[in-house]
């Protein structure tokens, strides 16, 4: 009984789903394509959820749609023509449809295959067996920090990468016109909430969903938020100290791993007694490096003295 | 259990099938960034359902992790792309300036 | 013994190392490097007297060196390979000293004579290569290295020439490394041996075989300006004239011609090649060359022309003498690798000489310029008359054993008739030059004289290298039955090669 | 000592993170990292030499729960290649940016493309791979988009959304091999792999992801615009470098984890699409009025070189033939490397010379800049694959095992690709000849002609001649697994 219960929610979270992905791909209006994203994206976190992900929940709730969406919203301004239409020939159209459809029928069955063909155990009691060395109780948080902690490593190379680019490529984002005051009222609540939650996020995250990229998500979710508000606010900030931040925060988890490489001579490797608070000091460096980073991935703009390392001098820019 | 994983594995394919079609078909980055953005969820549902390990079940966490290491690089991803967009804008902008300095 | 080993390496190095010093020269230098030219031309003779003396006495000298597993670099000395390096040592020199009077006041003049070292070096690597792999690889080299001094000019047309020049020998270079790794997969690695190889071999398919030999000629017939893949010769031809010189006479295609016989005495093995039914093939493709060339010869009035013309009929005789199984013709061949070496040079050092001098570049304006420069009109008659086979000249010992040779080998009803057609040829468009040169009266003006200075019609290092080629041409002839003459060690290498 | 193979990837990531900070002191740290990783690579080369493939459990977690790092022959040796051209680019990019505001912010994402190249070389893990390839997208986008006009900011965003589906679909495959195997580790998963559907979607998958990233025709589309508007050491490196590694995953999974998925028959149709590209490549590089677009090009064509060894290595007997095949491809891929790296950094030479690389212009230049010229022509004669280049020796072989493998269709494209390469190589240097009235000195820039010479050198004599260690090295430890 209950079963066919789950089965049924799952099958309306599935067909919205599906409904969403759909109209947000052929919708012709950027804006509208965008919103129905951003839904989709709250949607996916309702999933996440159901599917007992909540870190994902979080996360998704938080960047996939929070900071994403403000992301192309702030770029569809940037936009001349919001007009989607496809460039395609109708025959090249008849060609791409058909190719979809048959790898989505080749991939079901693969799936359908797989499912049947695996033990469904997989890697969760490798893991579940090496928690208590692990130096947290969260097994979310154990991979992402201890076991593939090399992969959070990379990617947040990948983060720096992408956030180096923003910075190179434009120059700050200019002032839009003053908000409407109740967001600003709204704002002065909001943030000081946010950067608590973080906080919260960040030290539950051993034990609990949570973690350093819900965390800085968070941090910088406020700080966009602060942005929107006031927007002049962002000649406060300090773009140079921002990009300090950044950087020491992965600098950290480098040396960490160093660090652990020449006692344990495995990088990475953890010795098991003080393995939670190692932990803890990257995932605080973590979350201060994504918080800096989302920031300056929305803020934009090449800060100031950007050549010379210098942050008193401003730098000549070129910006054509 | 193996029926709601199925259900949302099969879901996730369904999302990167229509993501895929609309990369293929668009040209402008906007739409095509979204469509690559739905492409991406779609992988991700699949990892997500396969973790699932039903109501009672501890869910496969290797999965969750990887996911939430996808999710942010698509974000940096996403932001990357805006800001070449925003790059290219502002360059065409000036040379179509530039020409009309020329025309007079 | 050690150093006799390294000896093919050692004159490899002693063009080599003076050519890559010499692109560091700086132009103005010219004492610098023309004596590292004339060191390293020096060198190198000496170093070939010793090889030519130890081969003699059968020592073996011979070095190799691991590329790939079942792929060696050999250098290796044997009778023939001494024949092709004693030529092109000794007439690189004498180049050599031509070129530098002829470059004079040319710009560029360190590039080209780098690119004419590893010219060179190229030449004598591919005459003292070991095996097909060996080879193919100073085949290519060869070509490179030959392509900036056909482009030297950089004049449109040059570069043209280039180009097409380019176009067909590395075609031909693919061709022949096609065959040659054919060969390879189903023979294995192959060294050059005297009697050659693959008759030692047994259940090769022998169609097979027949498919690798069409590769091989077809690749080396393109350098040795078999007919029809004659077409970049008389293109070649915007190239200065040592350039020329050497292109016709030593390096390019000498090396397809010194290749055929490599392949049909020291791979296929002659008997072996008569055996499959090659060498008829072969010789059909030479024969024609040998008569098309003269005939399209007469219709030349460009004197280079002509020439190049007439150097894709004589070259034809090696490859005709090497397509008859009988130890005459292959002397007769191999012979001709010396002599028509020796005599085409001087004929290019003279047409040089006429166009550097009074700006001669047609036969028709050539009258009566016996007398404005007899030293090199002279020398060009000696040639001239040694390419049509007037004893004793060089040219008509050639001929003579190609003849003898084919009547051996019961060939003499097509061959002799070919013989004496190409000479009659030969005659037709050589006579009316030297009769113009000696008996028609002078014109008034020369096309673009230059001041005469000096005792001499002009410059010496221009107008002794034709002579000293012409003499050595006369000599060849005279004491053919002298020991270490061209044609004692061609009879070496054939009782060696039967 | 194994720990070099985690300073190869970790220093140049440090001094990346440094050189953020300290941009005034950039290039210096740029160039001491790469040299210190390229001497890592080193270490870690004669280490697989010595004793054999070996791997570093990240975190001190087995494969499987952790990570692990592995080098074998192969990524040892593609190993020292990167860090190799890296480096030389790295001294070349040091005088190239005369702007010290575009040097700035070069030399961070420059030592991140490093990183990534390293890291994906010795990456032993499929999701580790997926998130390695998206960091080396991004750096090398983000490179592409410093030359930050408008030819170069369309390539790059092209670039960038191809690069992110490529990843996408790779990892869909991944998520599939997950789903049904339960593991990501490489060496774990050959073990369990089995021809069924699962696998063969996957695979599927993974290669249509790695196939756009290494440009095989009719994937190669977004690759010349990209190539040809990047400033000159990052087009060596995305030439050189990018386009290598992804065809490396290939091999590794097609040859060590997928062998029994890969069907002769999708190797025929993936040597054909090879086949394909060296014609079509050499060809566009033919009608290419700009020295850059036609390096460019010539890349699709050398990277359809190595899809045709496939079919061969493919059905060759294993030992001493199939041995000889991989090893073939390895020198090729090598050679082209070197080769043209060298060129594209010559090619930038050019550019700063004349202004403008366009080929129709270039007389002159070999009397202005002989070096340079001679440069050119070095890595044509590898690029064309004549003596005594490795890439000679990589035809021959190539040649060989067709004649082996009884496919001897092969042998007409490799004809055509060779005459095709000469000329486009040698109407360079037609032009180059020709007649311009500067005439310069042997050497000019020497921090940025010495580099080219010694890759150019590299790729012509001591890949030719030299080469033999390789054969061994890969004989004894080709087992590419590392187990």
């Amino acid at each position: 009984m209950i079963e066919i219960l789950w089965f049924l929610v799952d099958s309306m979270l599935v067909l919205l789903l599906l409904a969403l992905a759909w109209t947000t791909c052929s919708s012709r209006d950027v804006m509208r394509a965008v919103t129905l994203f951003i839904a989709m994206g709250l949607l996916l976190a309702i999933i996440w959820a159901r599917l007992k992900a909540p870190d994902l929940a979080l996360a998704e709730a938080i960047i996939g749609a929070g900071v994403s969406g403000a992301l192309l919203l702030s770029a569809i301004s940037d936009y001349p023509s919001t007009a989607i239409t496809s460039h395609r020939s109708p025959l090249m159209h008849g060609i791409i449809n058909t190719f979809t459809l048959a790898l989505t029928i080749l991939m079901s069955w693969a799936v359908w295959h797989g499912l049947n063909m695996s033990d469904g155990v997989r890697l969760s009691e490798q893991v579940s067996s090496q928690i208590p060395v692990s130096g947290v109780s969260n097994p979310v948080t154990a991979v992402l920090l201890n076991f593939r902690a090399y992969d959070t490593l990379l990617e947040l190379a990948v983060v720096l990468t992408a956030v180096l680019a923003v910075l190179i490529l434009n120059d700050k984002r200019a002032d839009s016109a003053a908000s409407s005051p109740l967001l600003r009222g709204m704002t002065r609540w909001l943030v000081p909430l946010l950067v608590v939650t973080s906080g919260y996020l960040l030290w539950v995250g051993a034990h609990a969903p949570g973690g350093a990229f819900q965390a800085g998500a968070m941090l910088a979710a406020a700080m966009i938020l602060l942005q929107l508000a006031y927007p002049s606010i962002h000649r406060g900030f300090n773009l140079y100290l921002l990009r300090v931040l950044l950087v020491a925060g992965i600098f950290t988890f480098v040396l960490v791993g160093l660090w652990m490489m020449s006692a344990n001579d495995d990088f990475l490797a953890y010795t098991p007694a003080w393995a939670g608070t190692l932990i803890l000091i990257i995932e605080t460096a973590a979350t201060i490096s994504i918080a800096a980073a989302l920031t300056l991935a929305y803020i934009g703009g090449r800060p100031t003295g950007w050549e010379t390392g210098d942050h008193v001098i401003t730098g000549k820019e070129d910006a054509g | 259990m193996i029926s709601t994983q199925l259900l949302y594995s099969l879901a996730g394919v369904g999302l990167f099938a229509i993501g895929l079609r609309a990369t293929l078909l668009h040209h402008l980055l906007l739409p095509r960034l979204l469509a690559l953005n739905v492409c991406g969820a779609g992988v991700f549902l699949i990892f997500i359902a396969v973790a699932y390990a039903g109501i009672e079940g501890m869910a496969d966490p290797v999965p969750h992790a990887l996911v939430l290491t996808g999710i942010v690089v698509a974000v940096s991803a996403t932001a990357m792309a805006l800001a070449l967009g925003r790059r290219l804008e502002s360059k065409e902008s000036e040379t179509m300036k530039s020409e009309a300095m020329k025309d007079e | 013994m050690d150093f006799f080993d390294n000896l093919p390496l050692l004159i490899l190095l002693s063009s080599l190392l003076p050519g890559m010093a010499i692109f560091l020269v700086r132009e103005e230098n010219h004492v610098l490097r023309t004596s590292l030219n004339l060191f390293g031309a020096v060198t190198k003779l000496a170093l070939v007297g010793l090889m030519i003396w130890g081969v003699y006495h059968e020592w073996v000298s011979e070095m190799r060196w691991q590329i790939a597993p079942g792929l060696e670099l050999v250098l290796h000395a044997d009778a023939l390979s001494v024949v092709f390096v004693t030529l092109s040592t000794v007439l690189w020199l004498v180049t050599t000293i031509y070129a530098i009077g002829y470059l004079e006041h040319s710009p560029h003049r360190s590039r080209f004579f780098g690119f004419f070292s590893l010219c060179v070096t190229a030449t004598v690597g591919l005459a003292l290569a070991g095996n097909l792999f060996t080879f193919v690889i100073f085949y290519e080299l060869l070509t490179l290295a030959t392509y900036p001094l056909v482009a030297h000019k950089g004049t449109p047309e040059a570069v043209r020439g280039a180009r097409v020049y380019l176009t067909y020998t590395l075609g031909g270079g693919v061709l022949l490394l096609i065959g040659v790794v054919w060969l390879h997969t189903i023979a294995g690695p192959i060294d050059f041996q005297e009697r050659g190889v693959l008759s030692g071999l047994t259940d090769l398919d022998p169609w097979t075989l027949r498919w690798i030999f069409l590769f091989m000629i077809i690749g080396l017939g393109v350098k040795a300006a078999l007919f029809p893949f004659h077409g970049w010769l008389p293109k070649a031809m915007v190239a200065p004239a040592p350039v020329s010189a050497l292109l016709h006479a030593v390096a390019v295609v000498k090396a397809g011609a010194f290749g055929i016989i490599r392949v049909v005495y020291d791979v296929f093995g002659v008997e072996y090649a008569a055996a499959l039914g090659l060498l008829p093939f072969l010789g059909a493709i030479a024969a024609f060359t040998i008569v098309y060339g003269s005939v399209k010869a007469l219709s030349q009035d460009h004197l280079k022309r002509r020439l190049a013309y007439s150097t894709i009929s004589q070259v034809s005789y090696i490859a005709l003498g090497t397509a008859i199984l009988g130890p005459l013709a292959t002397i007769g061949g191999v012979v001709h690798l010396v002599h028509q070496g020796v005599m085409k040079i001087t004929l290019f050092f003279a047409a040089g000489n006429y166009a550097e001098t009074l700006g001669i570049h047609h036969v028709s304006e050539m009258d009566g310029v016996g007398k404005r420069m007899p030293a090199t009109t002279l020398a060009f008659s000696v040639a001239a008359l040694g390419m049509i086979g007037i004893p004793p000249i060089a040219g008509f010992i050639s001929k003579w054993y190609l003849g003898l040779g084919a009547l051996q080998a019961g060939a003499g009803f097509w061959v002799i008739p070919v013989l004496v057609a190409s000479s009659l040829l030969n005659a037709a468009y050589f006579l009316p030059i030297l009769y113009r040169a000696w008996f028609k009266p002078a014109v008034v003006k020369w096309p673009a004289e230059k001041p005469q200075s000096g005792r001499w019609e002009m410059p010496g290092a221009l107008m002794w290298p034709p002579v000293i080629t012409a003499i050595l041409a006369l000599l060849f002839g005279l004491l053919a039955g002298a020991p270490f003459s061209p044609l004692e060690w061609a009879t070496l290498i054939a009782t060696r090669e039967y | 000592m194994s720990n070099a193979i985690i300073w190869v990837i970790m220093v140049p990531f440090l001094g990346s993170l440094v050189s953020i900070i300290w941009s005034r002191y950039a290039s210096l740290i740029a160039i001491i990292s790469n040299l210190a990783a390229l001497i890592a690579s080193t270490v870690i080369l004669t280490q697989v030499y010595q004793s054999g493939p070996f791997i570093h459990e990240l975190g001190g977690w087995q494969a499987g729960l952790g990570i692990s790092l592995r080098a074998d022959a192969l990524s040892s040796i593609l190993l020292v290649m990167s860090m190799t051209v890296i480096s030389a680019a790295t001294f070349y990019a040091s005088t190239y940016f005369t702007d010290a505001a575009k040097r700035a912010r070069f030399w961070p994402l420059w030592l991140m493309l490093t990183v990534a190249l390293n890291a994906l070389l010795l990456s032993g893990d499929l999701f580790n791979l997926y998130v390695t390839l998206e960091l080396l997208g991004l750096s090398a986008v983000a490179l592409t988009a410093l030359s930050d006009n408008r030819a170069a900011l369309q390539a790059a965003i092209r670039y960038l959304s191809i690069g992110l589906l490529g990843s996408l679909v790779f990892l869909a495959g991944v998520a599939l091999v997950y789903a049904g195997y339960g593991t990501l580790d490489l060496a774990a998963l050959a073990k369990v792999v089995q021809a069924n559907p699962l696998s063969q979607v996957a695979f599927g998958l993974m290669t249509a992801g790695l196939l756009i990233k290494s440009a095989l025709f009719p994937l190669h589309f977004w690759l010349p615009s990209a190539h040809a508007s990047a400033p000159a050491p990052v087009s060596a490196a995305l030439s050189a470098l990018v386009v290598k590694v992804a065809v490396y995953i290939l091999l590794r999974l097609w040859i060590d984890v997928f062998d029994l998925v890969l069907t002769p028959a999708s190797a025929m149709l993936l040597g054909t699409l090879g086949a394909i590209a060296v014609i079509w490549g050499s060809w566009q590089a033919l009608q290419a009025q700009r020295l850059k677009l036609m390096a460019a090009y010539s890349t699709v064509a050398q990277i359809g070189y190595l899809f045709i060894f496939l079919p061969l290595i493919v059905v060759l007997p294993e030992g001493t033939l199939q041995d000889a095949a991989f090893t073939a491809l390895l020198l090729m891929a090598l050679t082209h490397g070197f080769a043209k790296s060298a060129f594209f950094l010559s090619a930038g030479v050019i550019q700063q010379y004349c202004g403008h690389d366009r080929i129709a212009e270039l007389g002159g230049t070999a009397r202005a800049l002989p070096l340079t010229i001679f440069v050119i022509a070095l890595s044509g004669v590898a690029l064309i694959g004549l003596p005594p280049s490795g890439s000679f020796l990589g035809k021959w072989y190539l040649i060989s095992s067709s004649f082996h493998a009884g496919q001897w269709w092969w042998i007409p494209v490799i004809v055509v690709g060779s005459i095709l390469a000469t000329a486009y190589v040698f109407r360079i240097l037609g032009h180059a000849f020709g007649p311009g009235e500067s005439i310069g000195r042997v050497l000019n820039w020497g921090r940025e002609e010495i580099p080219a010479l010694m890759l150019a050198l590299i790729a012509t004599l001591i890949l030719g001649f030299g080469s033999a260690e390789l054969w061994d090295l890969v004989a004894q430890h080709g087992d590419t697994t590392g187990n």
